[in-house]
């Protein structure tokens, strides 16, 4: 007696995808809440730093991604938790599917869920700081290929810190000094549009951080995973 | 061809060894770092451009280096143990991430304290002194792993796998640093350029780094005991040596 | 010798405090990781060893029941 | 000597630590096809332990786990698609209905997600398909990861407490649906505090003691 099963790549991608985005859409808090933790916490600068309109324009940049950040690094947290307390998760590890794809379903839909309204939004965010008129085209754009990197980063966080009970503060520990380069490529990349100057090069830096974390990430999270779940 | 490695993926051969093996490399340091440390204080020229502020450099520099290369030795641990299943692996990489914090803090200590006189500010935010302080995190950030999980061996796989996707972002984080750095830069902080060494001034850094490298690997030995220990507390030759300790 | 005096060593060409003060503190730090090493190994060993002083303990007690359950049977049979 | 070719799960020298407790040393076992290995012992002596380093959950601290003669890391998607291993927790989400929950179970493992309907009436969940499963109670979770019993393809069961939060009628269910999937060439590894009315002939054990020294 001996069963073989064979699913497509993608058919497995497409099911835990679609299996998330349905979980996550009748458990709407998941999605709003980081996003007006950020919308919040991009309102206190100008309470903090004061409403001179120069200022806010010189660190706009830097408010509207270091909160993205803050909000992704929250909202990792439902990434692998509520499966790991549910045991779905050691099902799909044990399921005849290879780990790199389901991982990377996973990291996709939490990115669909979390990054893309935050890209949303941000235009907006950006309209109350007074940023720089040319610099929005930059903005929307590292904040669409660099969320994606922050999604992978963080879920190899997560994912090594998902059996811990307080896993909450170390996972700001373990992550946040991986998100710097992101960081710093970004906001430059909108400084330098600031200046209508070219910023391709910004762009493809942050674009060799996505592909290379798009291949190398999923590997850690699933040896993370298994860890987690020993 | 490995062969000869093989008795020592054996908790109870390497234990002994390295106690055996920890008198030797303290003594080595024990001489060395005295040596080292009083030529760099009193014999050395001082520096035409930074006078005697420069022999901070017989500190900073040795603590730098080693607290790049013991990350960079962590994270070849955690590699071999997730490749090859050596426990005994992450043994030396929980024993060695706090020496490497601690040369970490160290570094960026005097950095600052350097700084002080020659840049007339404690810190400035330049690319060196900011990686040095990412890598800190990095450190921070294996050591809070290696002590939030109760299994001693889980601890150890999970901090292996953080140091590997953190010893890959080094050098991105480094070169993120440095272009943030020279991009922001104002005119007016000139870095310290690097003068070719002279070699009374070479001779008593290479004592100094060596003497530290020697007391990593002496402090590094009797961590990596004390690891040992704790992850075959249930073996009756860990038990024999606690009862005979006990009645000493 | 670089230095002329033993004071003139002390204020090391003005940058007294900074020099001293890597210095001093590179030295508590590092003595201080030495000594807790050293102690932490020492407590693990304790730790075992106590431990295992607790497992003989209960190893006896668990003799000792089961003879008395024995004596208690043969009570019985006589 | 046990005849190599039925064995499906060999376990050899199995030692499982947890904190500084020895749970089992050296232990050695051979699972054979249209065998029912009931692992028993009292609690805390690494039932769950050994099962989970049955199906590769967890590593064992020494020795190895054969499926088929061949390590089960190995091939892991083979093994895999011959195993199917239901805990302690029940792997369902409470967001989704029940049949949409066994539904994603059943393609992820391969199957036909279609028989779901058919399957939930088998473990007497008829009419609650369409009800989100955080509004059932825990039996009928459980009954929800074990619908997967009923349409499953994979030879080795193994299954921690299956009977937990189950009604006399569905262990008897299941106990039927055991003995069916050992003769048909399965196997079923699994632990319960109830002794399964089975034919003991048909029944092995492995004995976990719990040493208290």
């Amino acid at each position: 007696m001996m069963f073989e099963a064979n699913l497509s790549y993608r058919a497995v991608f497409v099911l835990v995808v679609k299996r998330d985005l349905t979980i996550a859409l009748r458990h709407r808090d998941d999605i709003f809440n980081p996003l007006l933790f950020f919308i919040i916490v991009v309102t206190l600068f100008p309470l903090g730093v004061g409403p001179e309109s120069t200022t806010l324009t010189r660190i706009a940049p830097g408010i509207i991604w270091v909160a993205a950040l803050l909000s992704t690094l929250l909202s990792l947290d439902r990434l692998f938790k509520s499966d790991h307390m549910d045991g779905s998760l050691e099902q799909m590890l044990l399921s005849p599917q290879p780990v790199f794809i389901l991982v990377l379903a996973k990291v996709f839909a939490h990115w669909l869920i979390t990054g893309l309204p935050l890209i949303l939004v941000a235009p907006l965010l950006a309209v109350l700081l007074h940023m720089n008129e040319l610099s929005y085209g930059a903005l929307i754009l590292t904040l669409l290929i660099g969320t994606p990197v922050l999604s992978l980063l963080g879920a190899v966080g997560v994912a090594l810190t998902v059996g811990i009970k307080k896993g909450g503060v170390l996972l700001s520990l373990l992550v946040l000094p991986l998100f710097i380069p992101v960081l710093i490529f970004a906001t430059s990349a909108i400084d330098t549009a600031a200046m209508n100057l070219p910023y391709s090069g910004q762009l493809a830096i942050i674009a060799s951080l996505l592909f290379g974390s798009l291949t190398l990430a999923p590997f850690a999270i699933g040896a993370a995973l298994k860890v987690s779940t020993n | 061809m490995w062969k000869w490695l093989h008795p020592y993926a054996n908790p109870e051969v390497s234990y002994h060894f390295s106690v055996k093996l920890t008198p030797w490399l303290t003594a080595i340091a024990a001489i060395l770092i005295p040596v080292g440390i009083v030529w760099a204080l009193a014999f050395v020229p001082a520096d035409y451009q930074q006078g005697d502020s420069f022999r901070i450099f017989y500190l900073h520099v040795p603590a730098a280096m080693l607290s790049m290369g013991i990350y960079v030795g962590i994270a070849i641990a955690a590699f071999s143990s997730l490749v090859w299943q050596l426990k005994l692996a992450d043994a030396s990489a929980a024993a060695l991430a706090p020496i490497g914090a601690i040369f970490t803090v160290i570094a960026l200590f005097t950095g600052a304290a350097w700084g002080k006189p020659m840049w007339g500010t404690w810190w400035i935010w330049d690319a060196r002194l900011t990686s040095e302080l990412i890598l800190l995190f990095l450190y921070l950030g294996v050591i809070a792993l290696h002590n939030a999980f109760d299994d001693k061996n889980l601890a150890g796989k999970a901090a292996g796998i953080l140091s590997i996707v953190g010893v890959i972002n080094i050098p991105i984080i480094h070169y993120s640093v440095e272009w943030w750095n020279t991009l922001h830069q104002g005119a007016t902080v000139s870095k310290l350029d690097k003068p070719s060494m002279s070699v009374e001034m070479l001779w008593p850094f290479l004592i100094c780094f060596l003497g530290f490298s020697f007391f990593v690997a002496a402090l590094g030995c009797k961590r990596f005991c004390t690891e040992v220990l704790a992850r075959n507390s249930m073996r009756p030759w860990v038990r024999a040596l606690a009862t005979a300790q006990e009645k000493k | 010798m670089q230095f002329e005096s033993f004071s003139d060593f002390l204020n090391m060409g003005g940058y007294a405090f900074y020099v001293w003060l890597s210095f001093g503190l590179s030295a508590i730090l590092l003595i201080s990781l030495v000594i807790s090493s050293n102690n932490n190994h020492k407590a693990l060993l304790n730790k075992i060893a106590q431990q295992q002083s607790r497992e003989n303990k209960l190893r006896k007690l668990a003799k000792q029941r089961q003879n008395d359950a024995s004596s208690d049977v043969q009570e019985v049979v006589s | 000597m046990p005849n190599q070719t039925t064995a499906l799960i060999t376990g050899s020298n199995l030692t499982c630590i947890r904190g500084d407790r020895i749970l089992f040393e050296q232990l050695n076992f051979q699972i054979n096809a249209g065998d029912i290995v009931q692992v028993e012992g009292p609690n805390g002596s690494g039932k769950t332990s050994l099962l989970r380093i049955l199906c590769g959950l967890t590593a064992p601290f020494e020795g190895e786990v054969l499926f088929k003669q061949n390590l089960i890391g190995d091939n892991r998607e083979l093994f895999h698609q011959n195993l199917l291993y239901i805990g302690h927790l029940p792997g369902v989400k409470g967001e989704m209905a029940a049949q949409e929950n066994l539904e994603f179970n059943l393609s992820l493992h391969g199957l036909d997600a279609a028989q779901a309907e058919q399957t939930l009436s088998e473990v007497n969940l008829f009419g609650f398909e369409d009800s989100l499963a955080s509004h059932l109670s825990a039996g009928q979770h459980r009954r929800i990861s074990l619908a997967r019993l009923f349409s499953s393809k994979s030879p080795v069961w193994i299954l921690d407490e299956p009977f937990t939060a189950i009604d006399k009628n569905g262990v008897k269910r299941l106990e039927k649906l055991f003995s069916e999937h050992a003769q048909r060439g399965g196997c079923v590894i699994l632990t319960t505090h109830q002794d399964l009315a089975l034919p003991s002939d048909l029944v092995k054990k492995i004995s976990l003691d719990y040493c208290i020294f």
